[in-house]
């Protein structure tokens, strides 16, 4: 299982924060992000998010193995 | 406690800057981050702050590190506080500590740039006339490059 | 507690800040001046600072009035501290909230240098090998026109 | 009476914070200056001196009256 985390209006969007999608073999991130679309439905807005594979950032083409935690980041906001 | 904190808790500001003190410190800036009650002609009731905790810590963390090597005497400690806030609440605290005072404003007003960038947080903004996630505070729509200016992996 | 302050209590930073928190402040900028033991290879012990108190509130009130005129809605609160101070202690803490953060750290940058221009109080540092009364941090030896440069009457 | 502070090394030097001096008719700043030091002796530095009437910064030039408090301000080291 690859587990997918979801945060602000992406979050809101699908509903949920957390999602696991069963990878047969080994996937890249962009890859898992059309597989999410898929099972959750389209999510406006993350095509402009970043993505951090267990915990750092990392780009569209990086491998996700099973047992990766893949986070979309959109536009942060914090301070 | 944790010099690079996301907290559910209210900040004490105090405990942040004891964290940068020491003996050959001579200058402290601090900023503090509270939550505003008017932005243009929008009126915020209160303010939904969430984090993707474990990595926002660690990009904290990551900017002091930046810090130490931009001014190598300087002290970091930063908490960012995440959940319901109302209007005057403490949503982030930043104290770093130099010997002289310039690098400690410097460096401070680094530390909360680089919070904008690339730490991992988000607002919901609840106006008197609607909500919003706000993204992205440094001004660009989105991160065309897949990445945001000067994230590093 | 006043905004413009010169006390021979420490100083407790969290109440100055108070001073200035406010609906539709949304960064509140803090500098914090604390004794620093090593300066060059002087060993400090202890400072005394001495202040024409009376004077030295004026023109803190006077660095107030000045950061309102440039940076009308910013909010300040100085308190200086006199007498013994140990390594470490908080010889000065100054607060300045705006609506947003550039301006903050701007105004709180300008408040310290016009502290150690136009504000009556002097530190007498107290080294490991001997005592000596600082004058003029600003780098020139004296005022030769007979006034700082931009004191104003 | 004029009322003189002094501080700081201008203090150390004369041995006291406050020296009264009479004046008989209204006297310039730089004239109570003189006064101070034929009373107390030779001040190291009193040139560097800012002078404040009263609270508030004047120049040499300005007059002093009976009762006026003046205060000698060496260069300042606060923050």
């Amino acid at each position: 299982m690859v587990h997918i985390l979801l945060f602000a209006s992406l979050a809101q969007q699908a509903g949920t924060q957390k999602v696991s999608i069963s990878v047969d073999k080994s996937a890249t991130v962009e890859e898992i992000r059309t597989m999410l679309q898929t099972q959750v439905g389209k999510l406006a807005g993350i095509e402009g998010a970043l993505v951090a594979l267990n915990e750092e950032y990392v780009e569209l083409s990086d491998q996700v193995k099973d047992g990766d935690t893949v986070a979309f980041i959109p536009p942060v906001s914090g301070g | 406690m944790k010099l690079f904190n996301i907290s559910t808790e209210p900040i004490d500001n105090q405990n942040v800057i004891d964290q940068v003190i020491h003996h050959n410190a001579g200058a402290v800036s601090v900023f503090i981050g509270t939550v505003r009650e008017m932005t243009g002609d929008k009126q915020t009731k209160l303010l939904e702050y969430e984090a993707y905790v474990p990595m926002a810590e660690k990009q904290l963390e990551k900017i002091g590190q930046e810090i130490e090597e931009k001014w190598p005497s300087a002290k970091t400690a930063i908490t960012h506080r995440i959940g319901t806030l109302q209007i005057s609440d403490v949503a982030v605290t930043i104290a770093v500590s130099t010997p002289h005072r310039h690098e400690a404003f410097e460096a401070c007003r680094y530390a909360i740039e680089r919070i904008k960038e690339i730490v991992p947080i988000w607002k919901k903004e609840h106006y008197t006339d609607g909500e919003e996630w706000i993204g992205n505070q440094k001004g660009t729509q989105s991160y065309p490059s897949g990445r945001p200016e000067r994230v590093e992996k």
